[in-house]
């Protein structure tokens, strides 16, 4: 490559947290200075589409592309980064797995703008009307991007390259990620990066459940006075640490909370959330069918449990959507 | 008093607890034929036997005998008993001496590799008999938690299989892969597809395996040896792959073979139908039914009413 | 109403059975009459290979008379078993019946303590002393005689029920027969035909 | 039965219930309830117009409910008396039958019931059994499975009287059976029913299955059974006839039954224990040969002919081997199946033995009874001078005590059972017990506790069970610890507090309180009376301090004679655990306590002269003791 290798940053359907996240390298921004040529980075300087489009087919070395595609405006810029970049990452779970925006799937589009133009209680007089697709303004005709029916992660729209999991990546993750592409060791195209092969468990200290221990109840978090020592599936709380890839480092679970699965599933399970179930499903403690049910309603919200990063990513949305999703 | 004569045989299986009162048994055959496992696993199985071995010291050969190993303690046996003898209670207190002598189970048990195995202990909390447990282990220079199965208390029912959320404990025969592959069905244009995950013991009568054999291609069966081997995960890849419905049998609640394999499928599929209900996908397409040991005849209506229901959905 | 013992003279009658092995196989009966002899009141005391046999009734009989006894202690088995057996005796040779006490040596004392012949001897001799002590206040009595109704009654109108009260009717006694439902035959009136001969049951 | 109808000396009372006996011996008082029939049973002549009329249908008990009768009725064509009866609970009082009846007028519906005393000399009771309803044994699908009868069904449908007429169908679609499977030990030899053998049906299965076989000789039939029993004459040769008709044996206790919806054809899964093979068998039908329990009733027919029961609800007899049909009580006889399983040859020789037993007493002009009645000491009577007292006559079972304040206690010979609540409950010691006086009791007290007592077990034992017991214990060699000495009295009511506080002011190591289960007491209250003075010792030692255990108050039936061995060691092994110096302590810091409360029996006459006999007696024990120098 002949100069520094450029570098693009973009920020899809997400909350924004991942673009703090590169902020978060602090000093170190400096050698990324140094070392790659930002040359489009929308949230931090004034980059503008026009100037991407502008550019040859594979100019832009390494592209950061973070958030799900829930409109057309990402999906075309999605596409436009791609013929443009050499190497696509999909960066943070949003654009990895759907992240918490991928729950929209839950609903339909018209649910959603119902509850935000008509029935949310803070609206004013502009209750009941809806945001026009195209506007006439001084400056001219304007457009806003359509929403889609289902949101999908990067994977489901372009090709991509590698995944950097968590929501938002640990900052030591990324600098590592950072030394690995500028250092050209990459693994195979596909895989994830910045993270480990195991699940949570295997970094995890806490004392792991003995033969014949079962849950008798689910309890969530806020139910009962967590023991720092245990294992929270030993007390019936659900911890998706089993079914999440190492890697975060365990912010939550130091700050004895139990995981919610940012990172993702790891390496062989397909589907985040169907995995939890049979893992957790075995441990219920009775043989009495009606005192299952009951214990299952401990269990309030279970695809928001088990797909609250993943439910984009998941086969609950092929199934819902079917392979169209419009 | 004469000298203190030695342990015979069936003292020593009386003293372990589970092992008493063997010699009440009258020999009238009603265990044999309620455990179903000499109908569909072994002939040369039968627990009356063995407790006359036991009665009549013949220790080596009922340590050698397939009932010691073989029986799950499932307890079908024992509230038929006319005389109350817990049978599996005794049929355990022999195998827990052949285990002392040096025998070992012949059965297919389940493989730990280590390589993905993170040490999360939920095999080791799931076994209905105590096989997993953890080990510390030192790998290149680093303290790692490993699971390691027992082998001689392992029954091979492949709950831990499905409850391992790394697919890092398998069973041949039975591992995700070998399941997976099976989930295929060529599309009909009109017949609804249906995979039926049926457990090897929830049909006492052949009559009915032939009635499971009698579906054309659009029904796939796939055996497996307990319900609780089964992973909902496979039952949404069955889904996504077009294939319309999907009917795990598991056995009625307290005649599971291996204890508690029928509560761990009825929870996974429940969890599941409501996960379908929060995506409105809850037709009926995922459902779990409990076959009693009396049920005969009832595994036609199961699958003809869940094609009938998926022919209605499908329209 | 009752005369107090030491009016006339006590001469006690002690017999001790062996009841063939039963008793003799576990303790001595030669040496428990021997040392029943010389408990007070204690006249005549021996042991007899079966007192409920003619051998042993006719032996207390002619010792009655012999030895002029005034009360008879038989050691020998349950009193549910020969008690009437040994009233009759002493009756026949004129004494009263309830003059003769007996002590259980077999069901209470040596089939019980097999395992212990020592403690079983022991125990043998004290309850035949009790029964002596208790001889020593026996009053004779007479069996309250009272009337007879010559009617039966049988409960139940099944085949058991019907065979009764017809050979009790047969023998002349005035039966009543109550059946609790409308007719008699109870569970084998329901029967088609029965074994072993196969004829009909109504 | 017909001939039973017709014997001028049988007065045969149907529709009718026993229910209050009193009186004794040859003097039995039984109180008879005729329930209303609302049919005058000597107008009736049987015509059976009344029942072609009736609107209602129910079920007949008689043919196991699988064919209706009407409101008005008779159980069978062959009912003696060929009586109609209006099942009150059916009826719907339309009249019809009535109409119909016409000139004979037979029906009366303002019928009452009709109670009636009868003189009695002896009872036979006959009460039989009941059958074992399969429907709790789950495997077997009885219930739930139309096609599978139990036992007596069949022998409704088998029956030419029968609701099918002797064409054999099953239930389920009405077709004839081609194979049939019959099941032994339905509930018998099974602990989580009915332990024992039913002792006929093994026979019984046979003779069904040789009935259909000559009926229909294509018939495949199979008996499971675990062992075939054939104990009596002829019943070993009918086997062998049975096996040479072609009927399959398969010894084997089936352990469930499946169904085919579709063709209602049942499944037998079973071992075959000769192969020992795991057999499933297609059948067109299936026979549960049901077991032999005791009727739903037995509770009330015993305590009101107060008689006791064996375990498992039959009536016990007196004696298993010597006295088979009598019942503890005098005069009170047991027939058939009520006293334990039997097949018709033994109920027949059973009820045949009743009449001979009744017979003895009612062809004697009188009867002997024990003189073991209670006499009251006019001089010692507190009512007698004038005092308000009566505690005798409240202890009486019988009411044979009238106590007026200013004239003493009578006692009315004729009704005293002799029990001896009275005596043991009068505090001034005013009433004694011919042949069990407190003399000859304390008499052997204090031999039985001459040697050593403080090693010994004293045990109180009544006539009619804890004695049995102690028997039974014997026969069946249980052994127990030979520190054990047993007085026996009539009833537990007898035993007086002052024994046993005279027993253990002897230095007695541990005393035994026992009597009848409560039910069981041969003298219906005795054994209430005996238990409320044993708590109210219980209570007494306990706060005197006495080492628990010492003091034990067991109920024990003469059937349990392994109980009474395990009461006697338990008691032996608390004595170890206590030790003897413990024990010596204890004694003598009992003993005063003792002493104050057991002076008030040394009032009795003779019990005075009885403790010098003692004395006299110790001594003559202790001389020989020393020359054996043992």
């Amino acid at each position: 490559m002949a100069g520094k290798p450029k570098l693009a940053f973009y920020w899809a359907a997400s909350c924004g947290g991942c673009e703090i996240t590169i902020t978060e390298l602090g000093m170190r921004l400096i050698d990324v200075g140094d070392l790659v040529d930002i040359v489009f980075w929308p949230a931090a300087m004034d980059f503008k589409y026009d100037d991407v489009a502008a550019m040859k087919d594979k100019e832009i070395d390494i592209c950061f592309y973070n958030g799900a595609i829930r409109n057309s405006e990402n999906e075309h810029v999605a596409k436009m980064l791609r013929a443009k970049s050499k190497l696509l990452v999909a960066f943070g779970s949003c654009s990895h797995l759907g992240g918490i925006p991928g729950l929209a799937n839950l609903f339909d589009v018209e649910t959603m703008l119902q509850r935000v133009f008509d029935t949310a209680p803070t609206l004013d007089e502009s209750r009941g009307t809806r945001p026009q697709m195209k506007n006439k303004m001084p400056e001219g005709e304007i457009e806003i991007p359509k929403l889609y029916e289902r949101v999908r992660t990067l994977a489901q729209t372009v090709e991509v390259d590698y995944f950097l999991p968590g929501c938002p990546p640990v900052v030591d993750q990324v600098w590592n990620v950072f030394q690995t592409i500028l250092a050209g060791k990459l693994p195979a195209k596909g895989s994830v990066i910045g993270a480990a092969e195991k699940t949570n468990c295997d970094v995890c200290t806490r004392k792991k459940g003995a033969s014949g221990m079962r849950i008798k109840e689910f309890k969530r978090p806020h139910q009962v006075q967590l023991d720092p020592e245990m294992c929270f599936l030993t007390q019936g709380v659900v911890c998706l640490g089993p079914v999440t890839r190492a890697g975060c480092g365990l912010p939550c679970l130091n700050g004895n909370m139990p995981c919610r699965g940012c990172y993702g599933p790891p390496e062989g399970v397909v589907d985040q959330g169907s995995k939890l179930v049979s893992a957790v499903a075995s441990l219920v403690d009775t043989d009495d069918p009606k005192v299952l049910e009951k214990i299952l309603e401990g269990i309030v919200d279970p695809v928001g449990l088990g797909y609250r990063f993943g439910l984009a990513a998941s086969i609950l949305s092929d199934l819902k959507y079917g392979k169209k999703g419009a | 008093m004469e000298a203190e004569h030695p342990m015979t045989f069936a003292d020593q299986v009386r003293a372990i607890p589970g092992g008493e009162h063997l010699e009440m048994c009258f020999s009238c055959g009603t265990c044999v034929s309620k455990c179903m496992i000499q109908q569909k696993l072994e002939p040369e199985y039968n627990p009356r036997r063995l407790l006359r071995m036991v009665m009549m010291d013949m220790r080596e050969e009922a340590f050698k005998s397939p009932t010691t190993w073989l029986c799950s303690t499932c307890d079908l046996c024992y509230p038929a008993c006319p005389q109350e003898i817990h049978i599996s209670g005794v049929i355990g207190a022999v195998k827990s001496l052949a285990v002392e002598a040096g025998y070992t189970s012949p059965l297919e048990t389940v493989s730990v590799d280590e390589t993905l195995c993170s040490g999360c202990g939920i095999c080791v909390m799931t076994c209905p008999y105590e096989a997993p447990h953890l080990i510390e282990k030192e790998v290149n220079g680093v303290m790692d938690r490993f699971s390691e199965v027992d082998k001689d208390k392992c029954m091979g029912c492949g709950m831990c299989v499905a409850a391992c959320p790394m697919g890092a404990i398998a069973r041949p025969g039975v591992s995700n892969p070998e399941l997976v592959n099976q989930i295929k069905i060529k599309k009909h244009k009109d017949a609804p597809s249906l995979v039926v995950f049926i457990c090897d013991w929830s049909l006492r009568a052949d009559d009915d395996l032939t009635i499971l054999e009698s579906y054309p291609e659009n029904v796939r069966v796939i055996h497996i040896p307990c319900s609780g081997r089964i992973d909902p995960q496979m039952a949404l890849i069955a889904l996504r792959s077009g294939i319309d419905g999907v009917l795990v049998c598991g056995c009625a609640p307290g005649e599971c073979h291996y204890q508690r394999g029928t509560y761990v499928s009825a929870c996974k599929i429940s969890l599941l139908d409501s996960m379908l209900g929060q995506m409105d996908l809850a037709d009926g397409r995922v459902r779990f039914v409990q076959l009693g040991t009396q049920d005969r005849g009832r595994i036609r209506h199961e699958i003809d009413g869940m094609l009938a229901g998926l022919q209605r959905e499908a329209a | 109403m009752e005369d107090s013992p030491n009016k006339e003279e006590l001469r006690i009658g002690v017999y001790i059975c062996h009841c063939g092995s039963n008793i003799a196989g576990v303790i001595p009966p030669a040496e428990v009459a021997e040392w029943a002899s010389h408990l007070p009141g204690v006249v005549r005391a021996t042991d007899t290979l079966y007192a409920c046999a003619d051998s042993g009734q006719s032996l207390i009989k002619e010792d009655i008379k012999k030895y002029n006894l005034n009360r008879v202690v038989v050691s020998a088995c349950s009193v549910r078993m020969h008690e009437t057996t040994f009233r009759g005796a002493v009756s026949e040779a004129g004494l009263n019946p309830f003059l003769m006490e007996m002590a259980n040596i077999r069901e209470q004392c040596t089939w019980a303590h097999g395992h212990d012949k020592e403690g079983a001897l022991r125990k043998a001799k004290e309850l035949t002393a009790a029964a002596v002590a208790k001889a020593h206040f026996l009053a004779p009595l007479e069996f309250i005689t009272v009337p007879v109704t010559k009617r039966a009654m049988v409960v139940g109108g099944g085949v058991a029920g019907i065979s009764a009260a017809l050979d009790l009717a047969d023998q002349g006694i005035d039966t009543i027969l109550v059946e609790k439902e409308p007719t008699i035959g109870g569970v084998m009136a329901q029967l088609n035909k029965t074994f072993p001969t196969m004829d009909c049951s109504i | 039965m017909v001939d039973a109808a017709r014997h001028p000396k049988i007065d045969v009372r149907t529709y009718t219930n026993v229910e209050r006996v009193e009186g004794y011996v040859g003097n039995f008082k039984v109180q008879l309830r005729e329930k209303a029939r609302l049919v005058d049973v000597d107008r009736c002549n049987g015509c059976g117009e009344c029942a072609k009329v009736c609107p209602i249908e129910v079920p007949n008990y008689f043919e196991m409910n699988l064919a209706p009768r009407k409101a008005a009725y008779v159980a069978m064509s062959q009912s003696v008396p060929l009586k109609y009866t209006i099942d009150e609970e059916a009826c719907i009082h339309c009249y019809k039958c009535v109409e119909a009846c016409g000139p004979l007028d037979a029906i009366d519906f303002s019928q009452e019931d009709k109670v009636v005393w009868e003189d009695i000399g002896s009872i036979v009771v006959a009460t039989g059994f009941n059958h074992f309803d399969p429907s709790v044994i789950p495997e077997y699908g009885y219930g739930r499975f139309p096609n599978v009868i139990t036992a007596m069904e069949m022998e409704r449908l088998n029956n030419s009287a029968g609701p099918t007429v002797g064409n054999l169908i099953r239930p389920g679609d009405g077709k004839n059976p081609q194979r049939l499977a019959i099941i032994n030990c339905v509930g018998s030899r099974d602990k989580r029913f009915n332990p024992w053998c039913s002792n006929f049906c093994c026979m019984y299965a046979i003779k069904n299955a040789v009935l259909l076989k000559q009926a229909n000789p294509e018939m495949e039939i199979s008996i499971y059974y675990i062992d075939i029993r054939t104990p009596s004459k002829g019943y070993e040769e009918f086997y062998e006839r049975a096996r040479g008709m072609g009927i399959h044996f398969i010894q084997g206790r089936p352990s469930l039954i499946t169904q085919d919806d579709n063709t209602g054809n049942l499944f037998v899964h079973s071992e075959d224990v000769a192969l020992g093979r795991v057999i499933e068998k297609e059948y067109d039908m299936v026979m549960l040969n049901q077991a032999a329990v005791p009727q739903p009733d037995v509770d009330t027919v015993s305590s009101v002919l107060n008689i006791s029961q064996s375990p498992g609800g039959w009536f016990m007899e007196y004696h298993p081997k010597l006295r088979p049909v009598d019942s503890p009580t005098d005069g009170i006889f047991l027939a058939g199946a009520c006293q334990g399983q039997k097949d018709i040859p033994a109920s027949v020789s059973s009820g045949l033995a009743c009449a001979s037993r009744a017979g003895r007493i009612l062809h004697s002009e009188e009867w002997q009874i024990e003189p073991i009645i209670a006499q009251v000491w006019e001089d010692r009577c507190i009512s007698a001078q004038g005092k308000q007292c009566g505690l005798c006559a409240k202890a009486c079972p019988y009411g044979a005590i009238t106590v007026e304040t200013g004239k003493a206690a009578q006692v009315t010979t004729a009704k005293c059972h002799g029990c001896g609540g009275c005596v043991a409950e009068c505090p001034h010691n005013a009433i004694t017990q011919m042949h069990f006086t407190d003399a000859q009791i304390l008499a052997q007290i204090r031999a039985l506790l001459a040697e050593k007592p403080e090693e010994k077990i004293f045990a109180f034992r009544c006539q009619w069970c804890s004695y049995g017991g102690a028997d039974l214990a014997g026969t069946s060699h249980f052994d127990y610890s030979a520190n054990e000495r047993g007085i026996r009295v009539m009833c537990s009511a007898r035993m007086d507090s002052d024994f046993i506080y005279e027993a253990f002011r002897l230095g007695a190591g541990a005393v035994l309180y026992s009597g009848c289960h409560p039910q069981d007491c041969h003298y219906i209250t005795g054994q209430r009376v005996g238990a409320t003075r044993a708590d109210r010792l219980m209570k007494a030692f306990e706060k005197m301090g006495m080492s628990p255990g010492r003091f034990r108050v067991e109920w024990i039936s003469a059937a349990e004679g392994d109980k009474y061995s395990r009461v006697i060691n338990e008691m032996q092994e608390t004595l170890n655990a206590i030790g003897p110096e413990k024990l010596h302590e204890e004694n003598e810091m009992l003993r005063p306590e003792m002493e104050k409360r057991a002076r008030r029996m040394y009032e009795v006459p003779l019990v005075t002269e009885a403790s010098d006999y003692s004395d006299e007696m110790r001594q003559a024990m202790s001389d020989m003791e020393e020359p054996h120098g043992s």
